[in-house]
């Protein structure tokens, strides 16, 4: 299965205007699927919109913006089969989207109710912030669904910044080890809030670092959804099904996979920040004319699969999903204080008990009013 | 102690260890033992000996060097459904995993409302006393004691240490067991073959009196019953128990005892300054403040880094100086 | 509060934290700044606006995302010779660096013997109440007071926050400073230009009073007075001292105020277990017990990981809740 | 000055019996270095024998001995000059003694005695015993030397085990990234305690992974003193008098290298461990046909540098200076208690002094004897 890409040769499928490049192969993709493609980026798109400016009306808290990175999210996430998990970080909300969870989760994540993060029965871990942690989440798991039998693939998000702690390291080192189903997804968006891709490692690229775990690194457009999806079935593939490692492998494993996924980040780190305070228009601009979803369209309208209405029903439909996510959000009641004691541990212990009811007294002496102004 | 009627083993604390995975291992196919040298080695102090052959590469694995690894993927599988008993070779090499034990192992069940947890028992020799290298001593269960979300045990007899391993092994959330190394092959004592569990939350008393209670745990138990036989030669009837489990802490059984006697000596190896002395102390005197006679004397380690072994018996807590404060506390 | 003749600033805190470091940066050249987003971004406080234009590339310097690194490269710049300032983005991610800062810079002097050192200051945002996500709201100072070695500092007037900072950076052993960012921009001060020293180890006595002492630090401290204030309309006198270094404590302004009062409250954002009020209460009634009249009341953040900010007013101690504690010490 | 070498190739000169390997150049080392060569590797293997002794006779604690890799550390360590620095783990009492500390204080530290970790003037840092830690110190030593414009190059040691670590991650990455003057030296000895090499990384070669820090891997036979020494040189030269990044390199590093050096410890992990539980005396058997001592010792008497004469001198000189180092170390009187107070900051605490004094009333009260047993 394996295929031994030189990690310097970026996979391409789409050109800046959605044709084909040269050479290039289409990934094997049905109509349908493609319009689910084109639908959830553009879906991301509006929700990274929306959440934004609800964040500025102080409807919600810090929230961390998406846009740019559609592509890479929606075409990796939507490459994987049924039993497949994500390990997203902070900033996957697309992702997670295709895989079940439901906007109005991902709103109550961020206006700060710890609910938001049970993401039902869909397989995607909790948010993840402290950076690159979920690393080896996402390898422990692979490891126990591997002992167990499971045959699932196990995708792992994160950060160019991310390459740079050392749980990124450990996680690998153990990937390769273990030779677990392990796909690592580096959403290289060119910045570490202030920080550019040079100043996290003098490396060539960042997928060249899977050699240092015996294991192949592919480099992908990663404002190419169909490229993103090409890359990420093989990794999966490949994951469940490995040949031996070939002679010009880099080690010994034959299941995980690094993709490195360049692209861009249109908008702040998060809302608490400024990007011109450290970077150009101009290179954003530039970036801009990549975008993932223009390309798309310009891609399915030439094949006949979109046309004006279609993607203007798109657009409609969009627009309500997402108000009724944020409608479903907003009227959910706040979390009870009581929650706070509740999931600690399986159970309640004697000083959790106490303190609960601690809390109890003052509100009912004070009032909530009073205890929280 | 034991009342079981089964047939028992005389065995060491670190043998109880091993017997604790091993019947734990038998009970339920998804624990499993991970670690630096765990497997064929059998661990540096030999706690995991023979369960690599008994059970296979794929349940007792040597990983490799890295803590945070060890304790990050644990974490996965645990919440995979697996319960992974992670060793960390010694407690002072458990810092390189202390964010993924804090930030991730503590806090998975709360953040994700009880959809992911994480029943998983990080097992680390701890304590001093046994000249060994630098950063092989500490004694830093406070900082564990301090986290939301984690339990911490410290076994200080073999019958305990095989049913409270037993118990944190069953038990659905994450803890952190610290083994008195110190003590694993100090004494034996009759345990039984059949699994068993000492409940997680309980102290233990360990000697009974009316004139002062004393609390401590692990390896400091020992001086601690031999100052408090020694003072009873003089008359002095001190109260010893051994708290067993560190959090969620027995208060009950602290305030009781403190209500009886009055008086209260802490002894711990972990340096006095922000040990959990102060914690014990500030219980007591919250819920008995009334009943108490004398100052709550703290018998610790200093607040030094733990010194290489020419200067280490001087460091550690040992009989005399826990006598001469049950003394002090008795007089005062 | 200042009594300088100098001219003054209106600061923030942050803003002090700014020109504190600005001032330690001219005086002395072997000062650099580094950590994740410090240079161009100025910091995501903005606490190091400026510094890279004024002082270039080489002394203010942005760092790959790795918080190890960050600390253990600093210990190995101190120990050449010059005296790092690194930034931990929040101290809820300082954690995957604590293995340097426990095993290592803590610890570099007493092994080696004094031959090696670690001037380093560890800066950090730090403690909760900005609706800010997961892990950016932690209060662990008590992990770090409970490591010999370590100096711990948190700061609550903008005078104190440039004067505390540059005793730290001139100080030779390595300090960790944590800064209350609920208080950042909470309201000015006036702060000389001029670089002056506030003395490491020395508590302020923010209110006098007769009837009772609270101990705090950091973002507590307003609250703390504002209790202070509404209870006097009550007739109630109380104290509040300002910690401001945790480690190490000035015991005797605890000792001396509760001599005075017999009373006190404790109060603190971390969680109760474990958290530094227990090491104040135990510290108290070694020293003061005969003149205690009433159990030490503990106002603290709950045993629970912090919650995210739906909840998180519920989890912060604030004046009504500290009040309460105030009124109920008081009549016990 | 960069060569570039394929981290898959190893570096050799000598041959097993201690003969030039065809098309190897051998080292430029004038013949009185090569001769301390020879008895610092002479002293190191005694100096092991003697302290595993005194460990079991009780004389001594723990011990983690050398024997076999004494050519990695004493032709590393003689590759420096003055002005350069060492970042030991707890194995390399050879490259320290080269480097100019004394043995005596190698034994008073591993005799629980913390004035055997402060080495006099030598640019030696203290032991470090947490693994991988030392690699960022020496990182950020040559960081800091390179920002005050010192021209030194820093080299750090660790194990094969040590390139698991997140601190290994970190510490090359920024090496990398600040292209620092360091040399990071790995001893890899083909296990940590019971876990072999394979069992770390799936990656082919250590080496390669310094790929991943955008410089050069290298690999050499750490058994053979004259090629350590040659890629050491190599290693210090770049670091100082780097040039431009090659075409063919695999980033903007241009200053750090990565060294692997494949060699095998003889003995016991220390003196606590039992090897005969994980490996066959068979595989022990295979690696002492490599040991370094006989081979530079064919060497220099096939060049007529040394001969029976000298042989024997060397011998008794290495004899005599490693008794009276264990003299010096048995002599020196037990350090004060009051040490361990003393050292904690600059000055005491009032904390401390209250914690000295109790102390001293303990010892007056009841005595040392009864206090310590
Ligand atoms: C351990 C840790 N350190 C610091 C932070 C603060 N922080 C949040 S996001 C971020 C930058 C992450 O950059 P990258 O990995 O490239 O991901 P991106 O945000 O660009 O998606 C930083 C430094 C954190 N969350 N966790
Ligand atoms: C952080 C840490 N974890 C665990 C240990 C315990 N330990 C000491 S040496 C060792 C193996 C080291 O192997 P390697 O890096 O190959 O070096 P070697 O001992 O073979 O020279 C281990 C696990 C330690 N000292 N530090
Ligand atoms: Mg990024
Ligand atoms: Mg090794």
């Amino acid at each position: 299965m394996s295929t031994h890409r030189d990690p310097r040769d970026r996979v391409q499928v789409l050109d800046e205007d959605g044709g084909v490049r040269e050479g290039a192969t289409v990934p094997d993709i049905d109509e349908d699927s493609l319009t689910e493609m084109y639908r959830e980026m553009r879906l991301a798109r509006h929700f990274d919109r929306r959440a934004v400016s609800l964040q500025r009306q102080g409807r919600m808290g810090t929230y961390p913006p998406l846009s740019g990175q559609e592509a890479a999210q929606v075409g990796s996430a939507m490459a994987l089969a049924d039993e497949d998990w994500i390990f997203p970080s902070y900033r996957e909300h697309a992702a997670a989207h295709v895989r079940g969870v439901g906007l109005d989760s991902t709103l109550r994540y961020w206006m700060g109710d710890e609910r938001g993060n049970d993401p039902d029965d869909a397989n995607v871990f909790p948010v993840a912030v402290p950076i690159a942690t979920q690393i080896l989440h996402a390898t422990g798991a692979a490891w126990a669904a591997d002992l167990t039998g499971d045959d699932a693939a196990f995708l792992c998000y994160f950060g160019d910044g991310a390459t740079s702690e050392g749980d990124f390291h450990e996680g690998l080192n153990f990937a390769g080890v273990f030779d677990v189903p392990a796909v690592f997804f580096c959403n290289n968006n060119q910045w570490a809030i202030s920080v550019p891709r040079e100043r996290q490692s003098a490396s060539a690229t960042l997928a060249q670092k899977a050699h240092a775990y015996g294991f192949e690194g592919v480099l992908v457009d990663g404002m190419d959804p169909l490229a993103v999806y090409q890359v990420t079935s093989d990794a999966v593939s490949k994951a469940k099904d490995p040949g031996p490692a070939g002679d010009d492998a880099p080690g010994r494993a034959t299941r995980p996979t690094l993709i490195e996924a360049i692209q861009y980040r249109f908008g702040a780190h998060t809302t608490a920040d400024d990007p011109s305070v450290y970077r150009d228009d101009d290179e954003v601009e530039r970036w801009k004319r990549k975008d993932p979803i223009p390309r798309l369209e310009a891609y399915l309208r030439e094949r006949g699969i979109l046309d004006d209405e279609s993607v203007d029903a798109i657009g409609e439909s969009v627009e309500s999903e997402v108000a009724s996510a944020i409608d479903a959000a907003e009227r959910t009641e706040r979390p009870a204080p009581a929650e706070m004691f509740d999931h600690v541990h399986a159970e309640r212990t004697e000083r959790l008990d106490e303190q609960a009811a601690h809390l109890e007294r003052l509100r009912e002496r004070y009032g909530d009013e009073e205890l929280l102004e | 102690m034991s009342t079981q009627e089964s047939n028992t083993q005389n065995l060491t604390l670190v043998q109880a260890v091993r017997d604790g995975l091993k019947s734990e291992m038998e009970r339920d196919d998804d624990v499993i033992v991970l670690g630096e040298d765990v497997g064929k080695n059998g661990g540096v102090f030999r706690a995991t000996e023979g369960l690599y052959d008994a059970f296979g590469g794929d349940r007792v694995i040597d990983t490799p060097l890295a803590e945070s690894g060890i304790i990050g993927t644990s974490i996965g599988m645990a919440a995979y459904g697996l319960r992974p008993v992670p060793e960390m070779q010694f407690s002072g090499f458990m810092y390189p995993a202390f964010d993924q034990l804090v930030s991730h192992a503590a806090r998975l069940r709360t953040r994700s409302r009880g959809r992911f947890t994480c029943p998983m028992v990080v097992r680390a020799p701890y304590g001093g006393g046994i000249r060994a290298p630098e950063h092989h001593s500490e004694s830093k269960e406070a900082i564990y004691t301090h986290e939301a979300g984690l339990k911490v045990v410290v076994p200080s007899t073999p019958y305990d240490t095989k049913g409270l391993l037993a118990a944190a092994i069953r038990d659905p959330d994450p803890v952190v067991f610290l083994e008195p190394k110190l003590i694993y092959r100090a004494f034996r004592e009759d345990v039984p073959e059949e699994p068993y569990t000492v409940e997680l939350g309980e102290a233990a008393v360990r000697r009974e009196g009316e004139d002062l209670s004393v609390f401590t745990w692990g390896a400091m138990t020992r001086p601690t019953l031999e100052a408090a036989e020694s003072a009873a030669e003089d008359g002095i009837d001190a109260e010893v128990i051994d708290l067993r489990t560190l959090s969620p802490m027995d208060t009950d059984a602290i305030v009781e005892s403190f209500k009886k006697t009055g008086r209260a000596v802490v002894v711990h190896e972990a340096p006095k300054t922000g040990g959990l002395a102060g914690e014990i102390t500030a219980t007591i005197q919250t819920e008995a403040l009334y009943y108490q006679e004398a100052p709550i004397a703290r018998v610790t380690g200093f607040d030094v880094p733990y010194p290489l072994y020419a200067l280490e018996d001087y460091y550690m807590p040992e009989d005399t100086r826990i006598e001469d404060a049950i003394r002090e506390t008795y007089g005062a």
